[in-house]
């Protein structure tokens, strides 16, 4: 209980610093927009063609602008060696990495968010039409690239090379995930009920996000503490 | 001959791939080699430096 | 009855290279021990063990009796490292606020307060620690170490980045914490201003433990003395 | 001592792998419907197979360095994992030989194929993670924890690719299929050859142990140097 508060603390000072500076809230959803923009001369807008692959489209966006979000999480702990505070003193690293997971997953929510309605507005698609189901999607597939995000920032935070070392060991791992959540985002874009087929694809998200959950706060102690 | 009992279809591919096979376990090999030589060289520089330093 | 600080054989290893080698060194309850020895002899290392940040392979730490990575003992520890700790994008309250929570304390406003008037930051407490000067940055810094009256204070090179203001207020903070009975470990090169405060030195070289034991007169005359001692 | 091992393994590899090929080229009859290429099954399988023993050897090497903290359980943890991947690489570039004749195309995005491509990926990010930390000890622990995420994902990936597409030959080994899809012979023959390719791969990361252990100590003898 007391570590879920201590996650919790971390996670609103993570989010009144990222509202006060916008520093990478602002860089991620330009970027998203300059990728759906890119995209729209890739594939012609109007086509049935974009609707196929909408939901393909869209979740490369979400991940790969939330690179520049989970990027930060805890490269802001460097500048006057913060890192080494928040690790001597009683706080759990397991709850370091939640609250930074925390921070991170509200921030790709609203990143989402807003991605959604640019696109909706450059593409043409009606992606209201299931709304719980998209937001349930959505909220199940974020966890997962929160979690790794914050895991993956912790382990990569201390190299030389961290900006170019998180993406290459992230997207691999994020597979899994991102097909599932591709499969179902498309599904719900069809306005199609789910078919138990597809309701596996949930389950591959509930079991991706429970592993690594576990996996982030099992190992949280080995990543952080050198 | 052997060899005439075996059906040539698709032969010079099988040899590819086996050529292939062996061809990326022998790169692997060589670089492994010049990679031990360079820290043995390393090695032995370090090692004069410590001792330089330490007599 | 616990020392506060007991290292026992303690081991600690980058790799092949023992940063830490052997060491066994006892500090008393409400001592202030001066940890002297060049760059490079492990100095860091071993406070970042302390201070729970780093893992060690062999030996055993002790403080108060128990594991330094151990919830309850990181309470009662003071960190203060090279970096100042503090967020700048954080008013100097915020600031306080949020490791008093970190901490576990009970955020009342009255002890953010009053830590800040004791360093002299009262008046800008609503300000972005942006904005502050180098000098009003370290005051927070010493202010957040402080903040939850630690039982033993691990301090590496204070000394050196801090400006006149700082240091007085630190000065004022050492005395004031080792009257409230807090055992504090510093780690410095500049031995004259260890000196005065210190009641026990060790020497660190190599990793290895040279000379421990209490502080006497001579060592406040002649702070070169230790390094002479060593040489015999 | 560790030469002797190398040497001894390399010699009873080879001398497995001449009688293997002898058998494989002269002996087995050829499979009805593919012709000769088929032979190259006896290398695809064995390498795929070598690949992911390393991998979970990996695994387990990485947990136990987190319990225990030796390093020598990481120098080997990585050893297996360059190796694994080199024949991830023969299993791949095999494969693709293989399909560019049976299927007509070098590549398709089926299961099997595309799980192996990521796991490829995947474990290569962890020798390049490596390469990027230079302190051994902070390299050991920041890589053992990848390499148990990079696991654990690749089970997931296996079953979501399985899931999104296949088209890949169906299991071979009557361990899988309960027999009756594989002659004897043939099987007989996977399973020598399995066994000469893991007597090379241990061959292999015996050498790249050593020249692990090298490294540390270089390192360490750096840090002496700059500590004087």
């Amino acid at each position: 209980m007391r570590s879920l508060l201590q996650a919790l603390s971390i996670a609103r000072k993570d989010l009144t610093v990222e509202l006060r500076t916008k520093e990478s809230l602002n860089a991620a959803i330009a970027f998203s927009v300059v990728m759906l923009l890119l995209f729209s001369f890739a594939f012609d807008p109007a086509a049935d063609v974009t609707r196929e692959i909408a939901a393909g489209l869209l979740w490369i966006v979400f991940a790969f602008s939330g690179a520049l979000i989970f990027n930060r999480a805890f490269v802001r702990e460097l500048p006057n060696d913060c890192l080494d505070v928040l690790l001597s003193s009683p706080i759990s690293p397991a709850s370091l990495l939640l609250g930074k997971a925390a921070a991170i997953f509200v921030l790709l929510l609203f990143l989402e968010a807003i991605s959604l309605v640019v696109f909706g507005v450059f593409y043409n698609l009606r992606w209201w039409l299931r709304p719980i189901e998209l937001a349930l999607v959505c909220i199940l597939a974020s966890w997962g690239i929160s979690i790794l995000g914050a895991v993956f920032g912790a382990l990569t935070v201390n190299l030389r090379l961290r900006e170019l070392m998180l993406p290459v060991i992230i997207y691999p791992i994020l597979i899994p995930l991102l097909i599932a959540a591709v499969e179902l985002t498309d599904t719900l874009f069809r306005n199609q009920p789910l078919s138990p087929d597809q309701l596996l694809w949930g389950r591959l998200l509930v079991v991706f996000d429970v592993v690594f959950t576990a996996l982030a706060l099992a190992l949280a102690e080995a990543i952080l503490v050198n | 001959m052997l060899l005439s009992a075996m059906d040539t279809r698709n032969f010079t591919f099988m040899f590819y791939g086996f050529l292939a096979a062996w061809l990326i376990v022998l790169i692997y090999i060589v670089s492994l080699a010049r990679r031990g030589a360079r820290l043995k060289k390393e090695l032995e520089q370090v090692r004069n430096l410590v001792s330089s330093k330490h007599p | 009855m616990f020392d506060a600080i007991q290292i026992d054989q303690l081991w600690k290893f980058y790799g092949d290279y023992a940063a830490v080698r052997d060491f066994t060194l006892s500090v008393p309850e409400d001592a202030c021990c001066a940890l002297i020895g060049r760059n490079g002899a492990g100095k860091t290392t071993l406070l970042r063990v302390l201070a729970g940040l780093s893992r060690f392979d062999r030996g055993t730490v002790r403080l108060f009796g128990e594991p330094p990575r151990k919830q309850t003992t990181r309470r009662q520890i003071g960190f203060l490292g090279h970096g100042i700790g503090v967020y700048e994008d954080l008013t100097a309250r915020e600031n306080l606020y949020f490791f008093a929570r970190i901490a576990g304390l009970k955020t009342n406003s009255s002890l953010i307060d009053s830590s800040l008037e004791r360093v002299g930051l009262a008046r800008v407490s609503g300000m972005p620690v942006r904005q502050f000067s180098r000098g009003m940055h370290q005051r927070l810094a010493l202010a957040r170490a402080f903040l939850h009256s630690p039982k033993i204070l691990v301090l590496d090179e204070p000394f050196t980045a801090l400006d006149d203001h700082a240091i007085a207020a630190l000065t004022e903070l050492l005395h004031e914490a080792r009257k409230a009975g807090a055992t504090i470990l510093i780690s410095t090169h500049q031995l004259r201003e260890a000196l005065t405060i210190a009641s026990h030195v060790a020497l660190i070289e190599n990793g290895r433990l040279r000379f421990s034991g209490e502080r006497t007169p001579e060592m406040l005359e002649d702070p070169a003395l230790l390094y002479r001692m060593n040489l015999e | 001592m560790r030469e002797r091992l190398v040497i001894a393994l390399a010699a009873i590899a080879a001398l497995l792998l001449a009688y293997n090929l002898y058998h494989i080229f002269l002996v087995l009859p050829d499979e009805a419907a593919q012709g000769a290429i088929y032979r190259i099954i006896f290398f695809h399988v064995p390498a795929a197979i070598t690949a992911f023993t390393g991998f979970f050897v990996t695994l387990v090497l990485s947990i136990m360095y987190l319990i225990s903290g030796n390093l020598r359980y990481d120098s080997l943890a990585a050893s297996v994992t360059e190796v694994g991947v080199v024949f991830a690489c023969v299993n791949l570039v095999t494969g693709m030989i293989w399909a560019r004749i049976i299927w007509g195309i070098w590549w398709t995005w089926d299961a099997r194929l595309t799980s192996m491509l990521v796991c490829v990926l995947i474990y290569s990010g962890y020798l390049m993670l490596r390469r990027a930390i230079d302190e051994p000890t902070q390299r050991a622990r920041l890589s053992a924890a990848l390499s148990i995420f990079g696991f654990a994902d690749v089970i997931l990936v296996w079953k979501s690719i399985q899931w999104f597409r296949t088209q890949h030959p169906s299991p071979v080994l009557s361990i899988r299929t309960g027999g009756g899809n594989i002659d004897p012979a043939m099987e007989h023959m996977l399973y020598l050859n399995f066994l000469a390719i893991l007597m090379i791969a241990a061959a292999l990361v015996l050498v790249r142990t050593r020249q692990e252990t090298m490294a540390r100590e270089i390192d360490s003898l750096r840090r002496l140097a700059n500590a004087a």
